[in-house]
């Protein structure tokens, strides 16, 4: 690389070199962001979610088992 | 244990004949357009053949998977096959009934496609149409067995009209790739020995995993 | 793994169950034992998971931790003789519309190894059983035509023409007129006397069906 | 051996995990960065041009290109023997690796496809050639689209993993079929491949293996990114996870 002018304009290549580059950029900042975003979102539901009342929450279920000497 | 698992597949398919009847008139009329699409011109429709006839068996054979399946994992029939036989004798069962009642067919009918297309346009004695039903025998166990796969993941999914093509159609681009070159090397009067061996290989290392994938996949999906 | 030997109770035991369903926890660490010759009802509000207990049990949906044990034995052992012994009759009655009804019920008694009847006899059961649920003579209609009390009397008619040790039956009773209460009654005693395991669930309480063991699925 | 296996088994606990990667992660991205800029420096400036095919400055794309072509096929390998480990070993976190690696993988597919299409224009005069590899490409594509869309139409997080585990494998097994059909279905049509490289000038090998690298970390460090989310989504109501949300706001934000 000789110049600064060759190196933007690659030699009447520059728009492919630098398309790919960029949009290269582009999809994976996008995903850096995404998933900031996703892991940002679950936090705040996580809070969101705990400082509920804990008798909110879903319980999970236990079996109670009885003989029945009695039935019918 | 199979012979029941496979009886029972082909008699309620037989009543069910108008659903088997579809995909193979799909075949039929799918080809049947691209000679008013492209040409009626024989040596171009011949040169077209191989593709065409392969694509639509292929479609066909993935209209008519939805049948030999859904019914089955909706109306509970599927969790008492499981219950009592081994996950890959009821996916080999059904494989084996999807080829019988669909494959089997499409094979059959290829001799009258090949002639719609012109399959032996400008040969006295030719062979191509023997060489269309031959990689169709080798070539369509193998989309019913990864096909079977394909159908026995998106049972429980709730999106499954397309998804089926769209995960198994990928998987099935090498068989298509050989068997339309099989044909397409027939009508070029060259050997193609060579594209059926692979069209077999293809169909063992499938009828290897795809019982015991689809087998799995199916416990998956009724659990 | 617990070891097979650690189980010292016939008939069908659950030890430390968990079990969910779409990401919720249903039922934790749940201990059941259905003895041989007893006869359980499960209840539970709607949703609380019955169905998804039984599945279990059926060996239907893998448990999230814990095991199913059949006669001391894991029921996914590969000795273990529970698949056959079991008879598991779902919410969805399992028969096809297009087979007839004594297609639909020798088709499942084929599956079993244990049927030593043959073609003849097995078809004569079916009748004798068709008659004394009140549909008899309909061997030969696809399923489709009948009508839907008819249709869960089919499904019944299962439990007699198959041999086994362990019914499951998800809501058996719903949508049954009082004849045939009676008469699933009647033959789940019978079966219990023979050393039968049943559990079956119900909205109401069934006063035809004398019971041993209640579980509920409930909150803790 | 037995250390190796307690590793693995404490890579198994979703807590474990988490904490791990929280604290490899700064380090993953420092590494990363200074590779990229390296990788950079030396792809779009310090590196020779190519003029023996004409290819002059667009043989920079090669730079950005081979990583993520190399990365694409790798992800989905990797991908396979996380859905192998979570159905043999029936361990939970493995399908959460496979679920963060879907996305990545089909993105270093879409860049291995669009930056192939953008280099072939200006060298061979067209966006797209029915190529061995580009076609490849297009169909592992397709199978990530295929996972993805699986993974997300079961209601039952449990069954969505494993169905598309299976799915995974299956496609594992198919990608080098695949490529072998396509090749020779290549050779047949037209003969020649544009992405068919010879013996690589020592001069572009420097750039060429820091951004292998680089774009190794940068896949690693995003897939790690994913997967620390997905194990937030899969675990939400455990006491840690409520813990670390609570103890990292009162912190201010820093993760």
């Amino acid at each position: 690389m000789s110049s600064w002018h060759e190196f933007i304009f690659m030699g009447k290549h520059g728009a492919y070199v630098w398309s790919s580059y960029l949009v290269t950029f582009i999809v994976l900042l996008g995903l850096f962001i995404g998933f900031r975003i996703m892991l940002r979102g679950l936090k705040k539901q996580v809070i969101a979610e705990a400082s509920l009342k804990q008798s909110e929450k879903p319980k999970a279920r236990k079996l109670k088992v009885s003989k029945a000497e009695q039935a019918n | 244990m199979i012979m029941t698992l496979l009886r029972r597949e082909l008699k309620v398919a037989r009543r069910n004949w108008i659903g088997l009847a579809i995909p193979l008139l799909f075949f039929i009329i799918v080809v049947s357009l691209f000679p008013f699409a492209v040409s009626p011109d024989a040596p171009v429709l011949q040169q077209l053949a191989p593709g065409v006839i392969w694509v639509a068996a292929l479609l066909s054979m993935l209209l008519s998977l939805e049948q030999f399946y859904r019914s089955d994992y909706q109306d509970g029939a599927l969790e008492q096959l499981l219950l009592m036989s081994s996950p890959t004798m009821v996916a080999a069962s059904k494989i084996l009934a999807h080829w019988l009642l669909t494959g089997l067919p499409l094979v059959i009918l290829s001799p009258l496609l090949g002639v719609l297309m012109q399959i032996n346009h400008g040969v006295e004695h030719s062979t191509h149409t023997w060489v269309l039903m031959l990689s169709l025998v080798l070539g369509t166990p193998t989309l019913c067995l990864l096909g079977a796969v394909g159908m026995s993941l998106t049972l429980a999914a709730s999106r499954n009209g397309l998804l089926v093509s769209i995960l198994i159609i990928p998987l099935y681009v090498p068989v298509l790739i050989f068997g339309a070159s099989t044909v397409t090397a027939s009508l070029e009067n060259m050997r193609y020995n060579g594209e059926l061996a692979i069209l077999g290989a293809f169909l063992l290392i499938t009828l290897v995993f795809a019982p015991f994938a689809s087998g799995r996949a199916l416990k998956i999906s009724v659990g | 793994m617990s070891q097979t030997s650690d189980i010292q109770f016939n008939g069908l035991y659950a030890h430390e169950l968990t079990v969910s369903r779409s990401e919720q926890v249903l039922l934790e660490d749940a201990e059941l034992h259905l003895a041989p010759s007893t006869i359980t009802y499960l209840h539970g509000e709607n949703g609380a998971g019955k169905t998804t207990l039984m599945r279990c049990l059926a060996g239907l949906l893998p448990a999230d931790h814990g095991e199913v044990y059949w006669n001391k034995l894991p029921i996914t052992h590969p000795e273990s003789n529970y698949f056959q012994d079991l008879i598991f009759l779902a919410h969805s009655l399992s028969m096809k519309n297009e087979l007839s009804i004594a297609e639909n019920l020798s088709f499942y008694a084929s599956l079993r190894t244990k049927v030593s009847l043959n073609k003849q006899q097995l078809q004569q059961q079916i009748s004798s059983v068709l008659n004394e649920l009140g549909i008899g003579g309909l061997e030969d209609r696809m399923f489709a035509e009948l009508s839907a009390g008819q249709q869960h009397k089919v499904a019944l008619a299962r439990l007699m023409l198959e041999p086994a040790k362990i019914w499951i039956l998800d809501e058996p009773f719903v949508n049954l007129d009082h004849k045939t209460r009676g008469w699933l009654s009647e033959k789940a005693l019978a079966f219990k006397q023979q050393g039968g395991t049943v559990l079956f669930t119900s909205h109401h309480h069934i006063e035809e069906l004398p019971i041993d063991q209640s579980v509920g699925v409930e909150h803790e | 051996m037995a250390k190796a296996w307690r590793w693995f088994h404490q890579l198994g606990s979703p807590k474990f995990l988490f904490q791990k990667t929280g604290q490899w992660l700064p380090w993953i991205w420092a590494a990363t960065l200074i590779l990229l800029v390296v990788g950079l420096y030396y792809s779009l400036w310090a590196s020779p041009i190519e003029v023996r095919q004409g290819q002059k400055h667009s043989v920079r794309i090669m730079y950005i290109h081979v990583p993520s072509a190399a990365l694409s096929m790798v992800a989905y390998i990797a991908m396979a023997i996380a859905a192998i480990v979570g159905l043999v070993w029936k361990m939970k976190v493995a399908f959460a690796v496979t679920r963060s690696i879907a996305p990545v993988g089909a993105a270093m597919t879409f860049l291995a496809l669009f930056t192939g299409s953008v280099w072939g224009k200006p060298t061979w005069g067209t966006w797209w050639e029915w190529d061995a590899r580009m076609t490849s490409e297009l169909l592992l594509l397709f199978l990530y689209l295929g996972f993805i869309a699986l993974h997300a139409s079961f209601s039952d997080r449990s069954k969505a993993d494993k169905a598309s585990s299976i799915l995974a494998i299956v496609g594992v097994i198919n990608i080098p079929i695949i490529y072998f059909s396509v090749k020779w279905w290549n050779t047949l049509h037209q003969g020649y491949s544009i992405t068919e490289k010879g013996a690589l000038n020592p001069a572009f090998q420097t750039p060429l293996f820091i951004m292998l690298a680089a774009m190794y970390l940068l896949f690693i460090a995003l897939v790690l990114m994913r997967l620390r989310a997905e194990i937030i989504l899969r675990n939400q109501k455990s006491r840690w996870v409520a813990e670390w949300a609570l103890g990292t706001s009162a912190k201010g934000d820093k993760s």
